[in-house]
């Protein structure tokens, strides 16, 4: 029996009397592809901050490759193999695209304090190259973030997170804000990942959960309310209520 | 290429000063310019690197650099041979000034853990309110301090057969030490260690996402800045002859920001071009206005620096450059 | 017993002092998020002009003149701080740093023109000998009438605050505006003159806290430092902008202060910075202070 | 009503409303479309919440572009933001109380409370007492107790239970009776297609389509294309 | 000179750089026709600005009298001042130094300022230093420099004959002593406890930081103690914030006070400090009234000077000090008629050897440390003409910086300190 990547048992998080998560359990097997739908305020990100370490829980328990990490901090959670994305671009602005991947790099090599700038042959330099290759960024290493478009920030941010080697990729609404041109890149990129990453994203857009994910978890008030491959969601009453609302017009009913 | 150049010419008229100013002045005013102007506000410009190394590359306006070199400052004096009261003595200066620069970097440490989980104006206030609490304590403190008083005669070492405190070895000491210092920053800021730091700046939750600890980090940064000041704080006992509590005073505390500021918060370089308008402020207000009223004018001149370009110099400048490159570009 | 009872009284009495004046500076910072570092100045503007007016009228034996002195200084530090706020501070809202920044300028040079226009002779208000004299207090024996009044101010000045914030209008916006500056806005507030009355309204209990002070204590240049860097720490320790924190901070730095006067003399100063730093390492938003 | 002109915001290098122009009149507008589109900034700047670099924006033929967001809020303009930006310190009654200015507007306190009894029940709660329903509740109050011209609602009914929901819809259909105009930015297709006539669906910072609510409500493949879910997938 | 110096400046550096390697800062002699360059420095910035204020004022008045010329040169008088700190007030007289090219410093006011200069006075060859207000006694006493000179009294000094007076005269054998925590008090109350314990008095000592403004606790204990009498050696806004405190809390001791406290600037302010003052006694190197021509004459002159342009009714301490010293420099001028020629070696003999009267009727000469010995004066406030003033009722002639005791004795007891406040008990 294989060791879930992921184990959430009973995971909920209130902020006051927001129950912004209620209750979750899911587990996410090695390997496994994993969307997380739901509407604006369903807790998708809260959960996901919950699961990076941003803050505890209130109540249950997270387990990561069976480790229980519910009380780790979010640095010790990225070098036990957790990598993400944020829904609201945070890239290092001041800093260049090299840069920004230079540190992604090196925050899991050993030796990651230094007061020694990176040789010339430096491991962590070259790899860091090879990502901007990777997510065609090459031209930009240069640049200033602050200087991106949107687009390019995206690709940035997912290139640093995947600068760890994560065993665990999260992304948080890796789409928003892309334009349709840009978004079969981005689902070309998610395919091109490989099996030994398990991947965890969360996503508004079914055109690009859907064809991303093995399976669909849908999130609503907190909860979840539905757990299907994706072929089943989309004409799930459930996801039609919560995306259209019920009894539209031109629903199927 | 050109500002290269610049760079080039501003290090030679640093090194040629002192022969520059023979030039133009008698002997013992260009003595005085080369000793308590310009010497004196590299010393200063030291102490305030260590608050725009900070700034710039961190986000910490710290108002605790001063007390941190002042307690490098007061380790010299403690410790060194001659001094009044002598309360250690006994210890040279070779080995007298390292240990300062490692009493400052623990002095920074601790400051840099005091204020960890601050930031922004929360860590200005507790900065400062630390550096006042070490005030009042060195203040009141005799038995290692010597209170209100102060240590004096601390007149610095020998070198090459010649008095510490002679204008030109004076001078060209803290030359060499800001140009080490100054060089170290640039070096550093391209470090890992550096590029972690300004990735606080711009973001430390991404940072700790990234597998650092940003505590450790920021104590560092802290660290590094209190060596930094420590150095300057050595060298500014020397150049006054002893330290008293109203060294690290509320004033001295803000003037070290004043100059940071007016030199600019953007860029190490701009720590020494404020210190010495400061210092040119400071020597000749009783020429230029009215020596009562140094106060209101060094004021004004870093309200409107607040105002007009927050910046500072640096940023006028780049924004002077800008402005002339724009108005140039069409011609070719 | 009594000396006990005596340095406890003492340190309250202090406490309301401080707490008069760090109040003006948790408000402000409440609701602004500035740091002003010119607090201590406004003290020392009420506490000058407060005196100018007090003077003459104490000269001709008039029985209202501290009375007239307070509200002048009140006033004064009112429109000064309304002044600051307006003039300089309003349109760079929300760069904090630039604003601390403008409100250390602008403390330099009101310092030095106030040593300029009252020179530096130490000053004091005498307030009316109904108040001035001296009480006798069970445990304590005779006891400055006016160390009393001052506790009674402070209560008085809490409870205002209190009552302001949470039963008026005013209030309400404040409170609303500490949570959401924008969206107070956007209920149709004119949030740029709810901060000029707020400012105006910290300034003021500055000012109270100025010619108060200026009573118990002598009125001269440093007090301005002095005070402002009270205020911090009261600020720091009991919570930043929680007026019940600024009274818990006053309260604490009030006692250390005497108490440590009393045992031992040398560090009594340090005693508060000790507590501080003590409140920093467990619980950096301050006692109450909202995380 | 509400006229925008061609208006634009950039965030620094980020360009996020390209050139937006719509109109509301009488009838309720909805504008549709994915996350990230602009659809809040939008809201946004009309508020005057965010700076626009280019563009105008009318109320009834006064300009509110380069106002504050108090200004824009007196010239009859009322905002429920996404995520409701309640206030925590105060309470229900505190929050109506704030913005209640007259006794003889078409909205009173005593509406509110009639119209959302839920909320009279919690009157003395504080803000962070509140369920997320009971915020959007609030918050939708506090905007119609201004008794604005028109109303702008980002997402209201983001976190309702299905049956508050239906009620919400009740709520913004009676608006049009009260002489309000109203602007609604929805995630959920039925509540934008019942309450609103006509539907404008946003696409990376631009108007791409504005079409009746009934003929977007039968359409699949339109709601596909723009908006990356469809009505029943079984066709 | 004037030549050398242009050759020097036609040798384009190297000789210059050689002239500054060799000492420290080469001090060019000053040709005999150019004005004497007098650099005054005192406090005109922060809290201690009044005294500053009043020591220029009789400076000035002082130079006007002799029209600016002295031995038949004009004197040039450079005004700077610092904050009463002790680096400020180096860089200051650095720039009148280095700068200015001030031949002499009259300065500074405050007791860290003095050692700061004494110090760097040492470095200088040609010029020299001459105290103006400052006080601490080992600004001479240990480690004295060559080039600096006080004609002022110090601290330890102003308290000569108090401890017998409140011994012999007012029969108290116990008091209580508040103080400054600092070493302006330190030497005052050193000076009181030297008489006073080797009489046989006891002493209970109550410090207080600098700046300390609420004295409630101290004040609680000194009224619950059994002392006879409270000696009090704060000043400026400690000591008027103490008075004020101590009597509304009703005290009710007799009062024996530091030097400055019995000062215009707490007599002249209001309040009810100024009862319980009435018939305070204190020792110091003036007083309001002293019956002695030369001083009622000084203080006539001052007041027709400065009355109306804000001076006070009578000058302060910091005043007369600074003017004691301007009278030993123009003594010592007048005596080389100003030839400051030879590394000034004639005129700081002259100083040296100076002897006047100060503008108190005091005898002036100096000691081998170049220190004042002086005459003191026992005072006590009393109420005339309507107002308070401080009245001469007894002097000590001729006091030396080491009471009376020998040097070496005197020595051994150690520097005044917290730890070392003079009170040696006779064995």
């Amino acid at each position: 029996m294989t060791v879930p990547a992921l184990s959430l048992r009973n995971v909920s998080r209130r902020f006051g009397a927001l129950q912004a998560v209620r209750d979750v359990s899911f587990d996410v097997m090695p390997g496994e592809r994993r969307a997380v739908l739901g509407p604006n305020g369903a807790g998708k990100t809260t959960l996901f901050n919950t699961i990076c370490g941003d803050f505890p829980p209130s109540a249950g328990s997270i387990s990561l490759f069976g480790r229980d990490i519910a009380s780790a901090s979010a640095h010790e959670r990225t070098r036990l193999g957790i990598g993400r994305t944020y829904q609201t671009s945070l890239l290092f602005n001041g800093l260049t695209v090299l840069d920004n991947l230079f540190i992604a790099v090196r925050g899991l090599m050993p030796n990651r304090f230094s007061f020694l700038r990176p040789r010339r042959d430096d491991t962590a330099m070259a790899k860091a190259r090879t990502l901007a290759d990777r997510f065609g960024l090459a031209p930009l290493v240069a640049e200033k973030v602050v200087n991106l478009s949107h687009g390019q920030r995206r690709q940035l941010e997912i290139g640093m997170a995947l600068a760890g080697d994560p065993k665990l990729l999260m992304l948080d609404e890796p789409a928003a804000g892309l334009s349709p041109g840009d978004r079969p890149g981005l689902l070309a990129m998610l395919h091109a990942l490989p099996r030994s990453v398990t991947l965890i994203l969360i996503e508004h857009d079914m055109d690009i959960a859907l064809p991303a994910a093995d399976i669909v978890t849908v999130m609503k008030d907190g909860e979840v309310v539905v757990e299907a491959p994706p072929d089943r969601i989309e004409d799930n009453p459930i996801v039609q209520a919560i995306y259209l609302g019920s009894g539209l017009a031109g629903g199927g009913h | 290429m050109r500002s290269a150049a610049f760079r080039a010419i501003g290090a030679l008229l640093l090194v040629a000063a002192p022969f520059l100013l023979l030039v133009v002045l008698p002997q013992n005013q260009a003595l005085f310019w080369t000793a308590n102007v310009l010497g004196r506000a590299i010393v200063f410009g030291i102490i305030a690197l260590s608050l725009s190394f900070l700034a710039t590359y961190g986000g910490f306006i710290s108002l605790a650099q001063m007390m941190v070199a002042g307690s490098a400052g007061y380790a010299v004096a403690i410790l060194v041979d001659g001094a009044v009261p002598t309360i250690v003595g006994g210890v040279p200066y070779a080995l007298a000034m390292p240990i300062a620069l490692v009493v400052a970097t623990l002095m920074g440490l601790l400051v840099g853990a005091v204020a960890v989980r601050t930031r922004d104006i929360y860590l200005l206030m507790i900065t400062l309110a630390v550096a006042m609490g070490v005030f009042r304590f060195v203040e009141t403190n005799i038995a290692w301090f010597n209170g209100y008083e102060g240590i004096r005669n601390v007149v610095g070492p020998q070198l090459f057969g010649t008095d510490f405190r002679n204008p030109y070895v004076f001078y060209y000491v803290s030359l060499v030490v800001a140009a080490l210092l100054y060089g170290g920053v640039l070096y550093l800021v391209r470090t890992p260690f550096g590029l972690v730091l300004q990735g606080i700046r711009d973001n430390d939750r991404r940072v700790a996402a990234l597998g650092y600890s940003v505590k450790l980090h920021r104590i560092a940064a802290f660290g590094v800045a209190g060596f930094i000041a420590g150095a300057g704080g050595v060298l500014a006992t020397i150049y006054n002859i002893g330290i008293s509590p109203g060294t690290i005073g509320l004033g001295p505390t803000v003037n070290v920001l004043i100059m940071s500021v007016i030199g600019g918060l953007g860029h190490p370089a701009g720590a020494f071009i404020g210190s010495l308008i400061f210092t040119v402020f400071d020597t000749f207000a009783a020429n230029i206005y009215d020596r009562d009223r140094f106060n209101t004018l060094i004021g004004l001149v870093f309200l409107v620096i607040v105002l007009v370009s927050p910046d500072g110099m640096v940023g006028l400048g780049t924004r002077l450059r800008s402005l002339l490159g724009a108005r140039r570009a069409p011609q070719p | 017993m009594d000396l006990a009872a005596t340095i406890v009284l003492n340190g309250l009495t202090l406490a309301a002092l401080y707490f008069i004046v760090a109040s003006g500076f948790s408000l402000i910072f409440g609701l602004m998020r500035v740091v002003n570092m010119a607090h201590g100045t406004l003290y020392l503007v009420a506490g000058y002009v407060g005196y100018r007016v007090f003077e003459p009228l104490y000269d001709a034996d008039v029985w209202w003149a501290w009375y007239a002195g307070l509200a002048a200084g009140i006033v004064a530090a009112a429109v000064a701080g309304a002044l600051l706020q307006w003039v300089l501070l309003s349109w760079m809202q929300g760069q904090e740093l630039r604003q601390a920044l403008v409100t250390i300028g602008v403390s330099i040079i009101v310092a030095d023109q106030v040593l300029a226009i009252f020179g530096g002779t130490p000053r004091q208000f005498f307030a009316p000998d109904a108040i001035f004299g001296s009480t006798r207090v069970p445990f304590v024996g005779g006891y400055p009438t006016f160390r009393l009044v001052q506790i009674g101010i402070a209560i008085a000045v809490g409870i205002a605050l209190w009552l302001v914030l949470n039963r008026t209008r005013l209030g309400m916006m404040i409170r609303a505006g500490v949570d959401d500056r924008e969206m107070l806005g956007a209920c149709g507030v004119n949030v740029p003159r709810v901060g000029i009355a707020v400012f105006a309204l910290g300034a003021a209990l500055c000012g109270l806290g100025g010619v108060i002070g200026s009573t118990a204590q002598p009125l001269a240049l440093g007090q301005d430092g002095r005070f402002l860097l009270i205020s911090l720490v009261v600020v720091i320790v009991g919570g930043m902008g929680s007026i019940t924190g600024t009274a818990i901070g006053a309260i604490l730095v009030g006692l250390a202060e005497q108490i440590g006067q009393a045992m031992f003399p040398t560090y009594s100063v340090i005693l508060t910075f000790v507590i501080m730093v003590a409140v920093l390492a467990l619980r950096p938003q301050g006692i109450l202070g909202r995380a | 009503m509400l006229s925008v002109t061609d208006l634009h915001v950039r965030f620094g290098e980020a360009h996020i409303l390209q050139g937006v122009s719509i109109a509301v009149g009488r009838t309720p507008l909805a504008i549709v479309g994915r996350n990230g589109m602009g659809k809040t900034t939008l809201c946004q700047a009309i508020m005057g919440l965010v700076r626009s670099s280019e563009g105008a924006v009318t109320l009834a033929g006064t300009p509110l572009t380069g106002k504050l967001p108090y200004q824009v809020a007196r010239s009859g303009v009322a905002l429920v933001p996404q995520g409701r930006r309640t206030f925590p310190s105060l309470s229900v009654h505190e929050h109506l109380l704030l913005v209640a200015r007259t006794r003889d507007a078409a909205w009173t306190i005593d509406r509110v409370y009639d119209t959302f009894p839920r909320l009279a029940e919690r009157r003395r709660n504080g803000g962070t007492e509140l369920s997320g329903g009971e915020q959007q509740m609030l918050a939708i109050a506090r905007a119609l107790l201004m008794n604005p011209t028109l109303v702008i609602m980002d997402e209201p009914s983001e976190g309702l239970a299905p049956v508050i929901v239906d009620q919400l819809i009740g709520v913004l259909r009676t608006l049009e009776g009260d002489g309000m105009g109203l602007l609604l930015v929805e995630q959920n297709l039925r509540v934008a297609t019942e309450v609103a006539s006509e539907v404008s669906i946003m696409v990376t910072g631009r108007i791409a389509t504005t079409l009746p609510a009934h003929v977007l409500a039968a359409d699949t493949e339109i709601q596909r294309r723009y908006l990356g879910v469809a009505a029943g997938g079984h066709h | 000179m004037t030549t050398t110096l242009t050759r020097r400046r036609a040798l384009l550096g190297t000789a210059g750089i050689a002239a500054g390697l060799a000492t420290p800062l080469a001090a060019p002699a000053i040709a005999q026709g150019a004005p004497i360059r007098l650099g005054g420095l005192t406090t005109l910035e922060g809290p201690f600005a009044t005294g500053g204020q009043d020591a220029f004022r009789t400076v000035q008045m002082e130079l006007e009298r002799i029209n600016y010329t002295v031995g038949g040169r004009r004197i040039e008088f450079i005004r700077e001042s610092s904050n009463a700190q002790a680096d400020v007030a180096l860089a200051r007289a650095r720039k009148l130094i280095e700068q200015d090219n001030a031949d002499i410093i009259l300065g500074p006011l405050s007791g860290a300022e003095g050692i700061a200069l004494r110090d760097y006075s040492r470095t200088l060859t040609g010029r020299t230093i001459v105290n103006g207000s400052s006080g601490a006694s080992d600004t001479t006493l240990r480690n004295p420099s060559p080039n600096f000179f006080r004609f002022s009294t110090d601290g330890t000094q102003w308290m000569a004959g108090l401890g017998r007076y409140v011994y012999e005269t007012l029969g108290v054998r116990e008091v209580a002593v508040t103080a400054g925590d600092y070493a302006f008090p330190y030497a005052q109350v050193f000076g009181f406890n030297i008489e006073f314990c080797r009489l046989g008095g006891r002493v209970t000592q109550y410090w207080a930081p600098l700046g300390t403004t609420d004295f409630g606790a101290q004040i609680a204990q000194i009224n619950r103690s059994s002392a006879g009498a409270l000696v009090i050696v704060h000043g400026g806004t400690d000591g008027l914030a103490f008075m004020t405190q101590y009597a509304q809390a009703g005290g009710q001791k007799p009062l024996i006070a530091g030097s400055i406290m019995a000062d215009q600037t707490m007599l002249a302010a209001r309040g009810p400090h100024r009862r319980v003052m009435v018939g305070m006694v204190s020792g110091g190197p003036i007083a309001d009234v002293i019956d002695d021509p030369d001083w009622r004459e000084f203080v006539e002159r001052y007041r027709r000077r400065w009355l109306n342009e804000g001076g006070f009714p009578s000058p302060s301490i910091h005043a007369v000090n600074y003017a004691t010293n301007l009278w030993g420099i123009l003594k010592a001028l007048e005596a080389v008629r100003g030839d400051l020629s030879n590394n000034q070696q004639a005129f700081q003999r002259a100083l040296a050897a100076a002897e006047f009267k100060a503008p108190t009727g005091a005898n002036v000469k100096l000691d081998h440390n170049r220190q004042a010995i002086s005459d003191i004066f026992l005072n006590r406030v009393e109420e005339r003409d309507g107002r308070a003033q401080v009245v001469a009722f007894a002097r000590a002639n001729a006091v030396n910086q080491t009471l009376g005791l020998p040097e070496a004795q005197f020595l051994a007891l150690g520097a005044p300190s917290r730890d070392n406040a003079g009170c040696v008990r006779p064995s």
